[in-house]
């Protein structure tokens, strides 16, 4: 099992979902992030001056997976993500231990899903 | 002794007409033994003096239909595209007041002019500019009030037609392109429809009635908003497939805040509209206003809470607004009973018209067009139905529910389709997706809140 | 020749009792040289003119506190419960206005009707509906206003005492039992109390004063307050053991937005219960209202600073009502310097009843108890200590404060007590802990904001 | 029979020089048969107390501009820091209205006061607190309206000085520290300027003029503005090397209702500074305000807008702002045309000079010091510009702005300068990083919102 | 050394950190996130419309532990977060190489707790 | 490679930013979080009565980093962040197995920075 996190651009979250969707990865978690890369940061304009923003909006994905889906994930969040500009994202696994379903008590392989 | 003589000093040589005011100071100050001079104030200077007060504060309450506007369109739309929303808010009342001195008023009240034209009931202009001075601060201008009052007040009306598109519009127009719409709709659209009416033009004369604006306001506004949002086109997003995906506000408070505004805006709205203080008149245009803004509330509430099964705070927001639209027509021609089935008909007009328009697939992130349009048409025929005066009929009003509609959504289509032709309307993909405070201004309304700004 | 003109004509054959205001428009159009003629308004048709635009603009101001209570409550409570907040006050307004006036004005002013009952100063109703028609559009009516004005006013006050109760209910009761128990007080309760003093009821024959309502308007929404806040019992988490965790406000900036408003509002209030534009009265009241309000930010400020330790913003807000809370029964019989005193018991009162509340664990999210009901209670005697008037005294004054508490909180806890046995007056627990704005409407107020729900 | 009379009977007793309109209403109710008798109410009498309800209702609109001031410096500064802007400015109004009355009032007038001392066109003061009693609530105090109102439209302009401040020197301030300085400010400095102008003293007897205040109260704002920026030092983070590291506002909806509400309000600012309802005068003013206002917002767009590359809504706002302190002290004696290049001037004036102040170093979180003081003084040199009236000199205005500017900037600097020597002025860099909000107040303004309080 | 991430609802938050300091463990750091999972979405009601709301929210926990308190922490959240329903939420267990206490410096177990 | 958590101060974010920069560390992400440690929570003061604060603001830094770079990433935050008093924070290092770079498919070593 692995923990996939991703950071992507903000404006292509619902097509990252909607891909891996497509690809029976229906779980997962989102929260907001602010990501310093070598994406420059970009301007903002305020009462005269102008702001460097370097930490730019980012969402950041977190997705635990049985390792024959881990494959998928990538392809699905890299597919749905390039923009080809810099900024598009990173994705990092994580080796994962065990995984719990809170409602059940099942553990492993098939508490992921 | 104190501010005032002082301030008169400096008053005093101001060659100006402020005879019969300045000289009633002088006699409040000689006290009552100058009574018997020839320069007392009458009774009639009095009653202008209250008057003109009414309208100026029934001016501000119009003023202040402006934050409203912006508070209400700001709050239900997604909080990425508020700092461009209250940016063109700010710029329309802006824009509308100095277009509005410069053109505007001239044009829609040609016989108010310095030099009166041959006004032959469509089209007529008495020149660019205001110029009150001489007998016009005097009720010989005006029992009501002065040129200058005259002016405001029908300045601060002008520049809502453009606020109200403005909503339909938000969230994907380009900011350029929509403040040369402002500047021609207020200029030129605006005051020639409603030269015909209030102006005293072709539809007064045909004995088309619309008290403080169903129709030479509102729908005015609507028709414009629809032929925005219908060469705009959606949201992105907002129509997947074959379903409505609605995009929620970002802040209720602000919406409401709006609403409340709006309302205690339309007391001047409606109440200015008397075009004096006369008491009766006034006080029961009120009372109707008021019982036709909470009926709507209320059928608004019940009507969305039967359909949706949760009552909806956004409707029974719109409620209000669609309760004074559809009275403002005719807020001094109805009695309390008729005002309140005008607004609970109209309450119950914008739940259905909001979800017609999504039906049909016009994106109207505000329901702009359901409360304005659908509201205004209904309370200008209202005026036909429920007026306890006789000559008023329903199909005088529907002449006038025609012309001035077939006119502004002609003008509005071909400006917005030159526009679009030209430099463009709608702002690109990525740019609406990054929300158009970051990609038009550059600027964040809410910097430091975190905010999903995914959708 | 404008809108006056145009408009005019739809007018003049309105069959209604418009006749002094047209004429006087019509001779000021004659100009001066028809002064002699038989028609001319007089200066008394004048000065009703100017004391019903006095009291319009109060009306104006009074709807405003609406918008004040809205955002104050709003902003005192969890982010979680806010479209439901915003959602309560919105129908109170309009539920108020249509109730007020098909029956709580002919409950409140029984002799103000059109057919004059057995007014037997305890009980009396005129009829159902509103209807100003004929005289009473004129001074005969009522040398200060018209009978719409006199509705409109009075229709504002009443939905005052619901919306003050929806504060201290907040967070926990079920929006369908609320809106219940808001048409039965505003139609029935405070109409009744109301007529014993106002309504020229026997604690107006005793002797009783309430300027303004400290215990007609406050008191009456402080007990009702009282009673739900009782029957509900606290919030989950704001008791655990013995101690008290206090539950913080989500949004301070609105809750500062609705204390300027009623500050703002409280002008039309106290202003406006002069019923007419008196200049000496209408001035010298404002100037103890603000004094009493200024008095009550500073003592709240202060006594809050030296038992916290640090200043706290929402005590200082809460002085300032409490000031306003207690100069309403007083403000034109108390010279500044009363007003002053009367502001500063306010202010440290409201903050030692907010923790007594607390220690008794009544919980109420917005202190409207303690403004209300404290401060209101507190005005009311007040009167009895510093009125200028030999005539006042506390005894009267203590007769009025039991009478209307018992009633009214006997009134408040059977409605209350009867819709928890029926239709229940709490949400569940988990509705409770998501919120009431997904419990309830299925609404969030700050969509795309990160919020943190769990508390 | 209703309110009224019930009211009356409590009101009959009380021994104040209620005379004149008490009788009106008697005489009211008595019916027209009664216009002969001896105690008619006049024309002047009607005529005042029209003066004085329009000088209440611009009362009412300065009122509001303390919440347009506290909302708008709240939306420019950072979420970490609201709840202690709030609470500046919620008890500045507090203090300011009883320092006021206690003090300042009878520093600025001092011919107005119950002993009239020797007033030798510097210094006056006659004798602590306020009274209104007898004759001073009918015209023989004043023609346009009580001593009552006199006091409270004064009052309400005095505590604009200090409010200018607070957003200058935001964010980084010891509350304590700031509200002494407050007390002196209005107790001492603003009234002491103000005397030698309003309270007809030497630069009255000079020809200096100044309609509403753009110097004798926006710009000695200014001056105590800049002094408290230079004592205190940038923010932490602004000024970075050689770079301008702008700190952006948090909330930018509740800036612009700010500038709405200070728009609003500034239609009473300027159009009660006519201290009479005269139709011509006051309506004329709120044509030249407006028109200024709503120039500056075109003007500040434009050069910000070519000199950023992007549409600013901050400059925006600013720029109304600009406009209508630009066009405080000739509203009265200016046409329409001069009106709008005023305003023009004064827009693009803001956003250069609030450029330039950031070059120098000057923090400003709010732009107050370019706003106020700078366009302050602008428009008090515009008179000797533009004025219609001959007498006026741009000389004489200078002489104006060079006396109040030295005294204003000396005393601030003073102040300031003995509280950073003692008690303190700024807070530790500890707590301007955790925000003033939790090390002054232990209270978040927006609790449970996740926020970057990083910056 | 063991990294444990939990999702849970919102509103069990409060049970779940009481149950957790019964268990000796008091240190912890808590995100907001939003969740995709099971759990169907529930519904809003906007101007006439249904919206579908697929992204929940959720508390997501983050608890570093030494290896022995594994155990009492997974017990203690599953019993404290279960309602038994659908999005009752997950637990995974993730490898933890070394921990650091910024104040003193200190690595590994010593600094965990 | 290691992915490396860190809990600090808020307001020493941006000393910590700049240290990390000079250590030639540029690429990093920021969430919001709350905290809770041996800091015991401050106290507020609402409406009369004080509010125990026991969740404390934190910034959560996560940053994935070649081996080499663990320890200058390290001793960056713990200089920058050390305040000497409770509540300065915890940094976890955690494994990590791979890393993609969204916008041009690099993966390992070669897309971390
Ligand atoms: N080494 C890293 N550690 C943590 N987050 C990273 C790292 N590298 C990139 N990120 C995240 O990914 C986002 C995109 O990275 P960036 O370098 O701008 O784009 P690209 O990879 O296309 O060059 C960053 O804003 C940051 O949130
Ligand atoms: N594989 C996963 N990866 C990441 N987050 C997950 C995963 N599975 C569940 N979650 C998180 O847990 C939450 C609850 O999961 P859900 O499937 O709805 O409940 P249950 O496990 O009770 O069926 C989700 O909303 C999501 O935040
Ligand atoms: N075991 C842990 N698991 C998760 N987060 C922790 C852990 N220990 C500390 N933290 C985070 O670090 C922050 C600081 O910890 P704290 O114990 O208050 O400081 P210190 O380490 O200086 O004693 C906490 O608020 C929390 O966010």
């Amino acid at each position: 099992m692995k923990l996939i996190i991703a950071y992507i651009q903000p404006e292509k979250l619902n097509d990252v979902k909607q891909m891996l969707f497509e690809k029976k990865i229906s779980k997962l978690s989102v929260t907001n992030a602010l990501g310093c890369g070598q994406q420059q940061g970009y301007q903002e304009h305020y009462r005269g001056t102008v702001v460097e923003i370097n930490l730019l909006k980012k969402v950041r994905l977190e997705i635990a997976v049985n390792d024959e889906f881990v494959e998928p994930t990538i392809d699905a969040i890299t597919t749905a993500a390039r923009s080809g500009e810099i900024g598009d994202g990173k994705i990092f696994i994580l080796p994962l231990e065990n995984c719990v379903r809170i409602r059940t008590g099942e553990t492993g392989i098939a508490a992921i899903g | 002794m104190n501010k005032t003589t002082a301030r008169e000093n400096g008053k005093m040589t101001v060659k100006s007409a402020f005879g019969i005011t300045l000289i009633i100071l002088v006699v409040g100050i000689a006290g009552s033994e100058a009574w018997a001079s020839e320069h007392q104030p009458s009774i009639a200077d009095v009653l202008f003096t209250v008057n003109n007060v009414w309208m100026m504060v029934a001016t501000f309450l119009v003023f202040l239909m402006h934050l409203g506007f912006a508070t209400l369109e700001s709050g239900l739309t997604r909080a990425k595209n508020t700092t461009n929303i209250l940016f063109k808010n700010t710029a329309i009342i802006a824009i509308g007041i100095l277009t509005y001195a410069f053109v505007g008023f001239n044009l829609m009240y040609p016989v108010a002019g310095a030099e009166t034209p041959d006004w032959n009931g469509w089209l007529g202009f008495s020149g660019f500019g205001i110029d009150g001075s001489g007998v016009r601060e005097t009720s010989e201008y005006n029992p009501g009030y002065t040129y200058w009052t005259d002016f405001l007040f029908q300045a601060m009306f002008a520049a809502t037609g453009a606020t109200i598109i403005s909503g339909a519009v938000a969230e994907r127009i380009k900011l350029g392109s929509f403040l040369i719409f402002t500047v021609l709709f207020v200029a030129i659209a605006y005051p020639i429809t409603g030269s015909w009416k209030w102006g005293t033009g072709w539809l007064d004369d045909l004995g088309f009635y619309d008290f403080a604006g169903s129709t030479l306001v509102h729908s005015v506004g609507g028709w414009g908003a629809l032929a925005g949002a219908i060469l705009l086109g959606p949201r992105l997003g907002k129509y997947v497939g074959g379903s409505v995906r609605p995009i929620m506000g970002h802040n209720l408070p602000l919406a409401t805040i709006g609403v409340f505004l709006l309302w205690l805006g339309w007391f001047g709205f409606n109440g200015g509209s008397v075009l004096s203080a006369a008491a009766g008149d006034t006080s029961r245009v009120l009372v109707t206003t008021n019982i036709a803004a909470a009926a709507g509330v209320v059928a608004a509430m019940l009507v969305s809470w039967s359909i949706q099964k949760k009552p909806d705070l956004s409707m029974a927001l719109n409620g209000a607004l669609a309760g004074l639209v559809g009275i403002t027509a005719s807020a001094d021609v109805v009695s309390p009973g008729s005002a309140a089935l005008i607004g609970l008909i109209a309450g119950a007009l914008v739940v259905v018209s909001v979800i017609f328009f999504d039906k049909i697939k016009v994106d109207d992130p505000v329901g702009a067009i359901s409360v304005h349009l659908t509201c205004g048409i209904w309370g200008t025929l209202a005026v036909g139905i429920f007026s306890t005066n006789p000559e008023h009929s329903i199909f005088k009003q529907l002449v006038g529910v025609i012309a001035i509609g077939v006119f502004t959504f002609a003008f509005a289509l071909i400006v917005f389709g030159i526009l679009k032709a030209t430099i463009g309307l709608r702002v690109s993909k990525g740019a609406e997706l990054r929300g158009l405070d970051l990609s038009e201004h550059d600027q964040e309304a809410y910097s430091g809140f975190q905010i999903f700004t995914t959708q």
